[in-house]
C-alpha cells in the first residue's frame, strides 16, 4: 500500500500486468527511451526489452492498426495516442478494424487492444491537447469506452482494460495526473468494466459525472452538504461505454432529482445519453426536468479562459440548486 | 561540399519470365515440380470459372455487389504460392483466388456476398484475415501480424494484398515506413490492375512506378508483369525467404489488368475504351500458363477439358450448398447480436430480446 | 419544373451553383471520368472542365486536407467521400482544420467546404456502406450537419451548404436517391440550414426524423391516422447540427408525447440530444416517457439482415402505441 | 525480358555552399544583395534572441508550452526568404522565425503561448497559415492552396514546414503525392532537426534521407545542409522558381539540429547525450553566417553589439506590450463564443447568453 498519484498508478498497472503476461506489449510515440510524455510508461524499457516497450514512428494510424495484427496473432498490446485530440488520425483504424475484427470473422479473431490516451482540460496546453470527445468511441458499437478518476480506480481499470478481450478506449484525465494521491494496494486490483459507482451517498439528489470531473461534483455535494443541508447521491460512471444505467435509474428512483456533468462539449454528448436512459427508466420518478452541466458547444479555448470553459463546482452547485429549487 | 548524388542502396528491378507471346527466359525459370505448377493451374482456371459464376449469380439477384478478379489470377496465386500454411495473408476485396488457394471455400463467397456475415467466418487453423473493404486500411494490421511473429519467435511471414489505387492512401505510407523501421517478415503486394475504379494509374502517382516507392522506406521494392505466374513467384518467393530469415520488408508491384468491371455496380465503358482491354486480353494470365504448361508436356487440351468440367461440377456443387445455407440462415437476423464483445453487455442484452420479441419482418 | 430523383436533384444543385458561382469546384474519388459512383456529379466535367471538378487519388484525408486550403484561399470546394463510412480516414482534417480555421485565426481565414457523402442502410451494400454515424459530426463544434430526405429539399438545402460560409458535412440518404421522385423547380431554392420542417400536422403525438428514416415515419403516421385516427405532428429535422430545437419543442408542447427515429445507433446517438433538449425545454409538457426508435447497438448487418436492423414503419408504429397508450 | 533496372527519372542531391568551418564554395554562392544577406542575419539574430527570451518568459511562468527553434534559425529564414508577400507559408508550430520574416508579430507569438487565441489572429495581408499542432497534418494545406492558386492563374506558390517526424505521417504521403499528380505550385520544407521529441532521425524511417522520398511521388527532391542558410536558400529558391514556371512540386530536405529542448515541458537528457549536441553546437548556423558576412566585410563586432541592442529592445518593448494586452484581455473569456461560424446559432447565443449571466471565475 502506498500513497500514489494516477501516473504512478497507472504505471503500476502496466509493470504488474507486462509481469505477469507475455502477450502484452506496450506501443506508442516516445514511450520507451523518453517513459511517455507523462510518465506513464515509465521503466518499462528497461524491465520489459524493446521487443514489448516500442517507441513507434510518429504515426497514429500506424500504432493503432499496427496493434490491430498484433492482437490478431495473439498481442495485446496497450496503445499510448500522445493525446487524445490526435487519435483522429486513426479513427478509421479503430471504427473500421478494431471494433468489427471479432464481428467480421464471427469471432475468429479478436482484438484484445487497449488505446490509453490523456483527454480533457486543465492543463494549461496548447491546442488539441485539452478536448473531451468521448462520445465518438462512446458511439461506436465494438468498442468500450472507460475513463478512471483517482489513482486507485485508473489502476483497477487500467488492469481491466488490459485483460479485456475487446478493444478499451481509456481515457485518462490529465489534469488529475498528479493533482493527488491515492493509496494504492500493492496486490491486484481489478474493477469490472461497466459498473458505475456511487461514491457518496444521499437522498434529496443524483449528481453523476466521470473522469476529471468528478472533482468539482464532489466539492459541489460537500457544498451541498455543508450550505444546503442537502445529501446528494453521487455517481462516478467509470465507464462511458457500457454505461451502468442500473446504478444512475436506482439513484433517481430515489432522488428524483438529477444533474449530470462532464466537460465535452454539450451536444450530442454524454450527458444526453445518461438524460435518455433515465427518461427511459426513471421518467415517472422525476420530480425535476434532468439538467445537465457541460463544456460549451465551442472548441475548448486556450489556456488563458479554459477554465471558464470547464464546468467547475459553481457551476454545478447553481443548476444543482435550481434543480432543487423545482417544485413538482 | 558542393551538389552530390545522393546513393541509394539498391535499384528497383522489373522481372518477366515468360512473356504474352510465349518467350521464357530459361536462366530465371524458376524449378517447380510438375505437381505444384498443375495445381496453380487449376486454381487460376478455378478462380476464373467461379468468378465469371458469381457474376451470373449477381446478375441474377442472387448474390449482392463483389469484386472480379478476371486478369489477375497469376498476380494472386503465384504471390501466395510462395507461402505456406502457417503463414498469414490479408487480402483486400479482390483476392478470391488467393483466399480459395489459402484454404477458404467457395461456399463461404457466396454466404458472403450473398449478405451473409457467416461468410466472414474464417475457419479454424487457416490464417487469412477477412476481406477488408476501406482501401488500404489492412496493410498496417500485416504488419502488425509480422512484428507479433518476431514476438513470437517464428519464421513466418504476413503477405498483404492491395491495389494501385491504395498506393495513394496514407495507411499504405504509414505501413511500408513501420515495417522498414520494425524489419518486420512484412511481404507487400500491390496488384496494380491499372484502375482504381475509373481513375487510371497515371492519375494516381507521378511516380513511373509503384515499385520505385519503397525507396521512401528504405525497403527494396521490385515489379513484375503480374500476368506471369513464373516473375510473380519468383519475386514472391524471394521476398519471402529474405522475410523468413529475419530480412525484413518487400514492397512488390505486379503489374496486371482488371479485364472485368470494377464491381459489379460499375460501368467500365464510361472510362476506358475497348482497344486498351483488348491489349490486356491478350496479355491474359491463363493461356499464357497453359501454352507453358503444354510446352514442357504438363498439360493437354483434354486434360484441360477434363478440369473444366471438374471445377464446373464444383462450383454447381458449391452454389447448391451455398443457396441451401442461406435458405435456413435467412431467419436469423438474431446473429446481428453476435460477436461484437466476448460477452454480451446487459444493455445490447436488452436491446437483442427487444428484437426477439417484437421482430415481425424476417 | 420536373419530377426528379433525389441524385438528379443534387447534381442540378451542383450544375446551377456552378454556373453562378466560380469558385465552386468538386472533388473526389471517380466525380469527373465517371460523374461518381451514384452519378450526383454527373456532366459536371464536361460543363466545367478537369480544373474545377477533379478525380482526386484515392486518399480521403487528402480530399479534405487539400480542400480546406483550397478554401483559405478563396474556393468553396465541394468534397465527396465515396461512403461515408470511409470519411474517417479525413476525421481529422475535418475535426482538427475544417472545423477551427476561422477560430483558430480568429475570422482571418474560413473554410466554405462541403463535404458530400452517401449514409445509410438498405441499398444491399458491403460492409461500411451502410452505416450512419452523423453523430460524429454534429458532436464537433465548428462544424454543421445536414440531412436531406426528398429530391426537393436535398436540392434546395445542398445550394444553401455551398453558400454556406463554414464547413458543412452534408449526408446523402443513399437509400432514396432513387426511390421516388419529387417536383423539383427549375428556378433557384434555397432552404436555411439549421431549420426543421413540420411536415405533417397533428395533435396526438410528435414524430420526428430525417432523412431515410422519414419514409417510415410518415408510413408509420398515415397508419395511425387511418387506423387508429390519431393525428401526429411529424417533423423533419433536416439539419442535425443546428438542431431546431424550438419547432421540436413546439410540437411536443402541443402534443405532450414525442417518438423520435433515427437509423444510427442508439446509444450516444441524434436520438438522445434530441430528448435532452426536450427534457430541458418541455419537460412539464410531457405525458409519456419520450421514446426512440433506433439501429441497434451493433454493426449493421450484411445486407441479409439489414432491414431487420433499420427502424420500419412497424417498429416505429408499436412504439407509438405504446407511447399514446401512456396514461399520465 | 529479364530482370530490369527501372530507370528514375532524376536522383536527389545533397546541397551545401558554406561549411561549419567556413569553407565556402564560389560556384554554388548565390548572388545575394547586402541588404538582403543582413536582412537574413537580422532575422536569425532576432528568432535566437525572442526564443531565448521566449524560453525564460516560460519557466517564470508568464506564458504556456512552446516549442524552440534554436539551430533551425538557417533553414527556416534560408527557405522562407525565397518567398515573396503574395505567396503562401503553411508553418508547422516551430517556425517562429519565419513567421516573424513572414510579417507575424512577436506580441501575437506572446499572446498566442500566453493562452490566448487572440495570438492566432492573421493580420491583413499576411498569407501565413496559423500555427499547426497535429503533426503533418498542415502539408494537404499547402497543396489546396497551391490548387487555388492555379484556378486563380497566379504564379504564387506556397511553402510548408514539417519535421523529420511529420514524414512518417499518412497526411505527408498524401499531401506530397497529390500535389505530384495536380503538379501544384508546393515547396516541401522538411526541417529534418533529427529527433521527434524522443525518437531520433534513425528510428523514424529506414530510409537514408528524407529527400529521397520525393522519389514515390516522382517529384523533386533534394537535401541542404540545413544549417548553411546558403544552401537552404539556393534549394528553396530553385523550387520557387520552378512552382512558379508551372512544373510543379518540389520535397526539400534542410538537414539541421534542434540544440534546445523539443518544448518546455520536455526533458533532452533522457534520450540524448550532451556530446551529440556539443557536435552541432559547433555547426550552428548563426556564427557561421556571421563569419561569411564578416570574411564579404559586410558585418563587424561592433555592428554585431549595436545589432543585439536594438533586438533586444525591440523584444522587451513586445513583451511589455503582449503583457499590458494580456491583462486587458484576461476578462473577456466569452469570446471564446465568437469566430466559432460565421453566424452564432440560436443554441450557441443561448450558450453566450447563460455564460455571461452566471460567469464568476473570470
Ligand atoms: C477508404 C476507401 N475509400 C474509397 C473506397 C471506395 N472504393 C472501393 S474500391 C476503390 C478503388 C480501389 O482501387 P485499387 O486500390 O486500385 O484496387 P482495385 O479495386 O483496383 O483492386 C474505391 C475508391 C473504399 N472502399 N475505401
Ligand atoms: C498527430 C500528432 N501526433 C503527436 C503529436 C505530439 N507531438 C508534438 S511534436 C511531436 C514530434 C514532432 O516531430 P517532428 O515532426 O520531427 O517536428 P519537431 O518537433 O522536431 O520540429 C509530437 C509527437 C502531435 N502534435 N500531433
Ligand atoms: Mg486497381
Ligand atoms: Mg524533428
Amino acid at each position: 500500500m502506498a500513497k500514489m498519484t494516477m501516473v504512478q498508478a497507472l504505471n503500476l498497472a502496466l509493470h504488474q500486468e507486462m509481469e505477469k503476461d507475455d502477450a502484452i506489449l506496450v506501443l506508442g510515440e516516445d514511450v520507451a527511451v523518453d517513459g511517455g510524455v507523462f510518465r506513464v510508461t515509465e521503466g518499462l524499457l528497461e524491465k520489459y526489452g524493446e521487443l514489448r516497450v516500442i517507441d513507434t514512428p510518429l504515426a497514429e494510424s500506424a500504432i493503432i492498426g499496427t496493434a490491430v495484427g498484433m492482437a490478431i496473432h495473439g498481442l495485446k498490446p496497450v496503445c499510448e495516442i500522445q493525446f487524445s485530440g490526435f487519435s483522429y488520425l486513426a479513427f478509421h483504424q479503430l471504427e473500421s478494424h478494431a471494433a468489427r475484427m471479432r464481428w467480421r470473422s464471427r469471432g475468429a479473431y479478436h482484438v484484445p487492444l487497449v488505446l490509453r490516451t490523456p483527454y480533457g482540460g486543465g492543463v494549461r496546453a496548447l491546442e488539441h491537447h485539452s478536448e473531451s470527445r468521448e462520445s465518438y468511441y462512446a458511439h461506436t458499437p465494438g468498442l468500450k469506452m472507460v475513463i478512471p478518476s483517482s489513482p486507485r480506480n485508473a489502476r483497477a481499470l487500467l488492469v481491466s482494460a488490459m485483460r479485456d478481450p475487446d478493444p478499451v478506449v481509456f481515457f485518462e484525465p490529465k489534469s488529475i495526473y498528479r493533482a493527488f494521491r491515492e493509496e494504492v494496494p500493492d496486490e491486484e486490483e481489478a474493477l469490472p468494466i461497466g459498473s458505475a459507482q456511487v461514491v457518496r451517498e444521499g437522498n434529496d439528489l443524483t449528481l453523476i459525472s466521470y473522469g476529471a470531473m468528478m472533482q468539482p461534483t464532489l466539492t459541489a455535494a460537500d457544498r451541498l452538504a455543508e450550505e444546503d443541508g442537502i445529501q446528494a447521491d453521487v455517481i462516478d460512471l467509470l465507464s462511458i461505454s457500457p454505461l451502468d444505467e442500473e446504478t444512475c435509474v436506482n439513484s433517481v428512483r430515489k432522488t428524483g432529482r438529477v444533474v449530470i456533468v462532464n466537460e465535452a462539449p454539450r451536444s450530442f454528448g454524454p450527458a444526453a445519453e445518461v438524460m435518455a436512459r433515465l427518461i427511459e427508466k426513471s421518467f415517472w420518478y422525476l420530480e425535476a426536468p434532468i439538467r445537465r452541466v457541460t463544456g460549451y458547444d465551442v472548441i475548448i479555448p486556450l489556456f488563458a479562459y479554459e477554465q471558464a470553459y470547464l464546468p467547475d463546482a459553481q457551476r454545478i452547485l447553481r443548476v444543482a440548486r435550481e434543480t432543487l429549487d423545482v417544485v413538482s | 561540399m558542393p551538389r552530390t548524388t545522393i546513393d541509394l542502396p539498391y535499384q528497383v528491378e522489373h522481372i518477366s519470365i515468360l512473356d504474352e507471346d510465349g518467350n521464357l527466359d530459361h536462366d530465371l525459370e524458376p524449378d517447380l515440380s510438375e505437381e505444384f505448377l498443375l495445381r496453380l493451374h487449376r486454381y487460376m482456371l478455378l478462380g476464373r470459372r467461379f468468378d465469371e459464376r458469381m457474376l451470373k449469380l449477381q446478375r441474377q439477384g442472387r448474390i449482392g455487389t463483389f469484386a472480379p478478379i478476371q486478369g489477375q489470377e497469376a498476380s494472386q496465386l503465384g504471390s501466395v504460392a510462395a507461402l505456406r500454411d502457417s503463414d498469414w495473408m490479408a487480402p483486400a476485396f479482390r483476392e478470391s483466388a488467393a483466399q480459395l488457394w489459402r484454404g477458404q471455400s467457395m461456399e463461404s463467397f457466396l454466404l458472403y456476398y450473398g449478405g451473409y456475415f457467416r461468410g466472414g467466418e474464417i475457419p479454424e487453423g487457416i490464417r487469412n484475415l477477412p476481406v477488408a473493404i476501406p482501401v488500404g486500411t489492412q496493410i498496417l494490421h500485416a504488419v502488425g501480424l509480422g512484428y507479433a511473429i518476431k514476438v513470437h519467435g517464428q519464421d513466418d511471414v504476413a503477405m498483404v494484398f492491395f491495389g494501385d489505387g491504395a498506393t495513394s492512401e496514407g495507411d499504405f505510407h504509414e505501413a511500408v515506413n513501420n515495417a522498414g523501421v520494425f524489419k518486420t517478415p512484412t511481404i507487400f503486394v500491390c496488384q496494380n490492375n491499372q484502375y482504381a475504379i475509373s481513375i487510371p494509374r497515371s492519375h494516381q502517382t507521378q511516380a513511373k512506378t509503384l515499385a520505385q516507392k519503397a525507396l521512401a522506406y528504405g525497403v527494396p521494392g521490385i515489379q513484375t508483369d503480374g500476368n506471369d505466374i513464373l516473375a510473380v513467384y519468383v519475386a514472391a518467393i524471394e521476398a519471402v525467404e529474405r522475410a523468413r530469415a529475419g530480412e525484413g520488408p518487400t514492397l512488390i508491384e505486379n503489374v496486371t489488368y482488371r479485364l472485368s468491371v470494377h464491381t459489379t455496380a460499375d460501368d467500365p465503358t464510361r472510362y476506358r475504351d475497348e482497344e486498351e482491354v483488348a491489349v490486356w486480353e491478350k496479355r491474359e494470365p491463363i493461356s499464357r500458363f497453359q501454352r507453358y504448361l503444354k510446352d514442357k508436356g504438363m498439360l493437354t487440351d483434354n486434360a484441360i477439358t477434363a478440369l473444366e468440367d471438374e471445377i464446373k461440377d464444383e462450383i454447381a456443387e458449391a452454389v447448391d450448398k451455398a443457396e441451401e445455407r442461406m435458405e435456413t440462415l435467412k431467419d436469423e437476423a438474431i446473429t446481428m447480436f453476435d460477436h461484437l464483445y466476448a460477452e454480451r453487455p446487459a444493455y445490447l442484452e436488452e436491446q437483442r430480446q427487444a428484437f426477439a420479441a417484437h421482430w415481425e419482418k424476417a
